[in-house]
């Protein structure tokens, strides 16, 4: 056996254009979430593992390397996005939404944009799953569209999820010509009463169960994402497991963002990511955020007309999942008109409904598709 | 075209199944609220016990020790993942707010 | 490909009464969990765990399911209880049975629930391994009865361990009339001195060493559970090493405790759970819980002889794993007869010593059934 | 009856064999306590340090929050969790009940 | 069936005098963690391990016991010393170096004793990998020895991993006497001005990432240990995912060492451990610390000559991986010889360079060996 | 010797391969230091923001329990894991250092 320079090379010589620009494309992520601050916590991973699986020769993306390890154990079975799911359940306080219920309604409005953007897809020429995969970004929430996708299309989850972080922190952006668009003057000043009502610990924790008996009883196929999304909620408003609660939305949900981001950042490879695909994929994206907001905004204008005129329609643009953005925006935006106008409450109560029906959603679509 | 019509299809029956599941949680919980009505009235949460012999200097002073502490570890946690995300809980801001909309006589102002 | 509201029938269509019965059973056990405050760090997430496993078609407990990942890798393989060992060995102090070494018989005498209730389950008919599964509830000890249950009679899992936890918390009402029953106010009065001596760091650095060597040696079958039990204390004791006690009380603590909450309560579905056994085993169960006091009482009754009426019979009840709920049953019994008699310190000592035996007990099982 | 017999023949076993153990470790203990006599008186442990300087007011002020500090998170722990179970630790309650215990006489009380 | 006794005594009658052995070598770890504080954190779970693992027909080793399977899920995969280098990593102050940047020298040279040592073991006629395995202890970094030999000669795995971590406790006894010998009362009296400059976040930001692109297209063996350590430092210094970098450098570091202390103790069996081989490793070792003092001193003392004498040559020691000792044993030997003498921050330069070379050596090692 | 060769080439090979690799990174760097030249100058970090109305007493109460939590934090920390291990944050000590290395002055004393 003698040592040659020549297997020195070996990295030199494999470095591909390909691989060059995935790389960029990871320093960009890099970027966004450092300097922009994009969704760091995701898309500072997700940038990481592109470049280092996109190095020459990689042996992080070998059978047993360790973004194949991370892959393997949470990503292909969707562990990882469930388990994030707990800890995002653990966070929430459901109380806005349970103190004025028919907001429920703003949020199934605003997932128009997956079925619209779906349709699009399928005219561009994508398959049926693809399709339902680049809409599924227009949940606007990440675990839901990893989840959705790596079921439907696994080979386009790195340009989905990258799509669906990225956007999300463009909301404040996305929204507010859109709602200034298709309101009017009037309609944006419209005031709404808010009473704050207590809601019971009892209601509190009936709810989470309620919704995933129902939710996955009409819809098996949404059981596994809105079920973990109630069970983290169960765990926090049942007061009698701080420690599970705690380890939830800390712990767990720290380790496994970071496990999530730098196994989606490895799938993308310079074969699957550096198509037309996905210059597609990000167009579609963007525009799934708009009929999201669109949508939400016509009904509730619908809403104001059937109340006569007592709902301020840019409570529609809450009912996407991005949380606490879009309420912040309507908020921000009633404001502009009239500084004592108080929508924040309202908003929020949208807010979380576009949390539960992303993910009801999502459960939706995988059963239309009859995923399995 | 057969991909449009498939792409209808699931619209249609998506969104009409999403706005169904919605429908039937807000009625459910329109019926709790309305069953939950006879709850008792919310007890005052008590505060925390005080060791007894504190007077009012000493207390204030470990309130702002606490106070600190846990503004430093707000400060540490990354935005996205606070434990009450920002607005989630009331802020003084939001009880202005909360009290200028609920209260109906704003003299020398536009009220519609 | 046309789209149906047949297919979203499928989930009402395949609700059947036992999946509804188990989703009650779910909800029964999340309000023992939530009001009763009944073990809520188990029993929370075992109620959410059958209820999501219940609902129709639930993907959870597909091949790749959530439920499935978790179970198999950490229930089947036996790992979840083991780390949770760790943990409680890490919250452990050996410090008053040390002081009190002979305390150790009592805890040995609180193992007699195992055997009499492995025989009343011959009896009732139940295979050897069968009975020896519901005989390890007599030891009181949650992760114990997980872990032989899950070697000897994996599809008892379900209610062994619920039947265990549930139980666990009801040894404060279990106990207090059996105590009655079988001491007399005399010997209920009977005071104890006790000295405190100081136990030097390199004893309590010694024995958690000497105990898994011993007992390691001796019956091989006890060394998983004994190890770990007596690994954590060591990590513990040695004083160097705080980072990972606090990993092993805490974080691993919380996160394996909520998995093999969920993963257990998985495993409670209709077909295997909805038996008669199941009643049998939760009669048992609680037979198992008095009989261990009973022995535990007896046994300290027969000590008292020997010392010529020097040792106070009540700390027999205190000889099982259920800590520190029996050591304060006991000394609680005891002030009531004379309100300054303090046998908390004894009890203690043999409380300690009943999570030992409970831990040497189980593997003594498995070796004497031969289980591998 | 078969099954009658094996299950004597278990638990006659398995008692014995638990007893055997737990007697061996409960000997082991009592010979290095023996051994361990000669070990040299432990000494208190040293309290921590305080900056120079400090009167006892804001020593005072100092351990109150630290000790509400701790009081938050022990009740911010699940029963089930904490760090030391409650009764593990000495508290006031138990030394008293040590003192009564380890103090012969009790004046105008019975004494067994 | 019938119960015996016979089968209750094949615990005692399968000890072995090597497991009896195995079981002291691994009290003696023990002692040397609690009582000389050597690395606690490692060797007191090797050591339990290793006495858990030699317990006569111990299920904890067998083919789903808990070592077997925390084996599997970190070390057969190299999953966990990765995740160990995300952790230091994430703990890293690169700061003195990027100050400094011609100390990255200073790092290279330290690691000659891997080769000096490699050598040596091929001439004692351990084969090529095995040599390799030994060398790596010369880069004085516990992940990275067990990485590498984990990936050339696992069976060796147990006596490497001891002889790094036990070594690397006792840099502060190894380096001072051939500091002395290999320089003059002269040289160590050498100043060296400091001028502290502020080091830009971007450059902080640019610097893990620029380092993780060229060393792995340079050699792409490299790649998880550099990535991995380097990524680690990218969370830290990025400033906006303060969550991740505390998963990074406590949950996952604790739990992870835990678990990898475990699984190497459990890989330390009699048949493999008791042999002449770890007596030579143990020797060679200690000679690859010696080296690499050596040769960091004796190039610190080619660049004094290169710059005129205005190069303290005790700084070659600190080019080592131990941190931060060896830059301490630098400082405090300065200071022995004029007190004022202030080389501590040129000194963690050195040392933190030697982290890096470390690392790259290793990668560098694999290549060579054309390991996959 | 063959296995001899083998090793000398390895270690030819090796070491010039370690020493190339930190090479490149020190040019990268310092040329990455000459490129960042133009960077303004770090502000100060602003200090945590008081409540109003706290006099200095408060204040350095309150910085001392901080600080004692702190302390028992560290001390509950071994060693090998510190958040910032000892030596990489200046001390008081270092910075004094610092000063004495960076002053050219130092009267009564031998100068190299
Ligand atoms: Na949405
Ligand atoms: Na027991
Ligand atoms: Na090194």
């Amino acid at each position: 056996m003698t040592v040659s320079f020549a297997q020195l090379l070996q990295g030199i010589q494999n470095m591909t254009p390909g691989s060059l620009l995935m790389i960029a494309v990871g320093c960009l992520l890099i970027y966004l979430a450092v300097v922009k601050e994009y969704e760091p916590m995701l898309l500072l991973p997700i940038g990481a593992g592109a470049i280092l699986a996109n190095l020459p020769l990689s042996p992080m993306i070998e059978a047993e390397g360790m973004f194949t390890v991370l892959k393997k154990a949470g990503v292909d079975n969707e562990l990882f996005p469930l388990l994030v799911f707990i800890g995002i359940g653990a966070m929430t306080d459901f109380g806005p939404l349970l103190e004025n219920p028919r907001m429920m309604l703003l949020g199934a409005a605003g997932q128009f944009g997956i079925f619209g953007t779906l349709m699009l897809a399928l005219l561009l020429g994508f398959d049926l799953k693809e399709a339902a995969s680049i809409g599924i970004i227009g949940a606007i929430d990440g675990p839901t569209s990893i989840y959705v996708s790596n079921l439907l299309a696994p080979h386009m989850l790195g340009p989905i999820a990258v799509t669906a972080y990225s956007y999300m922190s463009l909301v404040p952006i996305i929204q507010p010509p859109i709602m200034r668009a298709l309101t009017s003057r009037k309609e944006r000043l419209i005031r709404m009463p808010y009473t704050s009502r207590p809601i019971s610990r009892r209601i509190r924790i009936i709810f989470p169960i309620a919704v995933f008996v129902v939710v996955g009883t009409l819809v098996p196929m949404a059981t596994p994402l809105i079920g973990t999304l109630m069970l983290g909620n169960l765990l926090k408003e049942s007061g009698v497991v701080e420690r599970l609660t705690k380890a939830s939305s800390n712990e767990i949900a720290n380790i496994v963002t970071l496990f999530l981001g730098l196994a989606v950042g490895s799938t993308m490879q310079a074969a699957t990511f550096l198509k037309m695909q996905t210059l597609a994929i990000l167009g579609l994206g963007i525009l799934a955020f708009g009929l999201d907001t669109a949508a939400g905004l016509l009904f509730a204008k619908f809403l104001n007309f059937l109340s006569k005129g007592r709902f301020n329609p840019l409570l529609g643009a809450a009912g996407i999942s991005a949380f606490p953005m879009a309420a912040r925006v309507v908020q921000k935006m009633g404001q502009e008109e009239d500084f004592e106008n108080f929508l924040l409450m309202h908003a929020m109560g949208a807010n979380t409904a576009g949390q539960i029906a992303s993910v009801v959603a999502g459960g939706v679509l995988l059963a239309l598709l009859g995923a399995h | 075209m057969e991909s449009l019509n498939i792409g209808i299809q699931l619209t249609v029956f998506g969104m009409g199944l999403v706005f169904l599941l919605l429908a039937v949680m807000a009625l459910f919980i329109t019926l709790l609220l309305r069953f939950d009505r006879t709850q008792p009235p919310m007890e005052e949460p008590s505060g925390p016990e005080y060791p007894a012999g504190l007077d009012a200097e000493a207390l204030s002073a470990i309130t702002i020790a606490v106070t600190m502490h846990q503004a430093l570890r707000r400060k540490e946690a990354a935005p996205a993942m606070r434990r009450y995300r920002p607005g989630t809980r009331p802020s003084r801001w939001v009880n202005v707010g909360r009290h200028l909309q609920n209260t109906s006589w704003h003299p020398g102002r536009r009220v519609q």
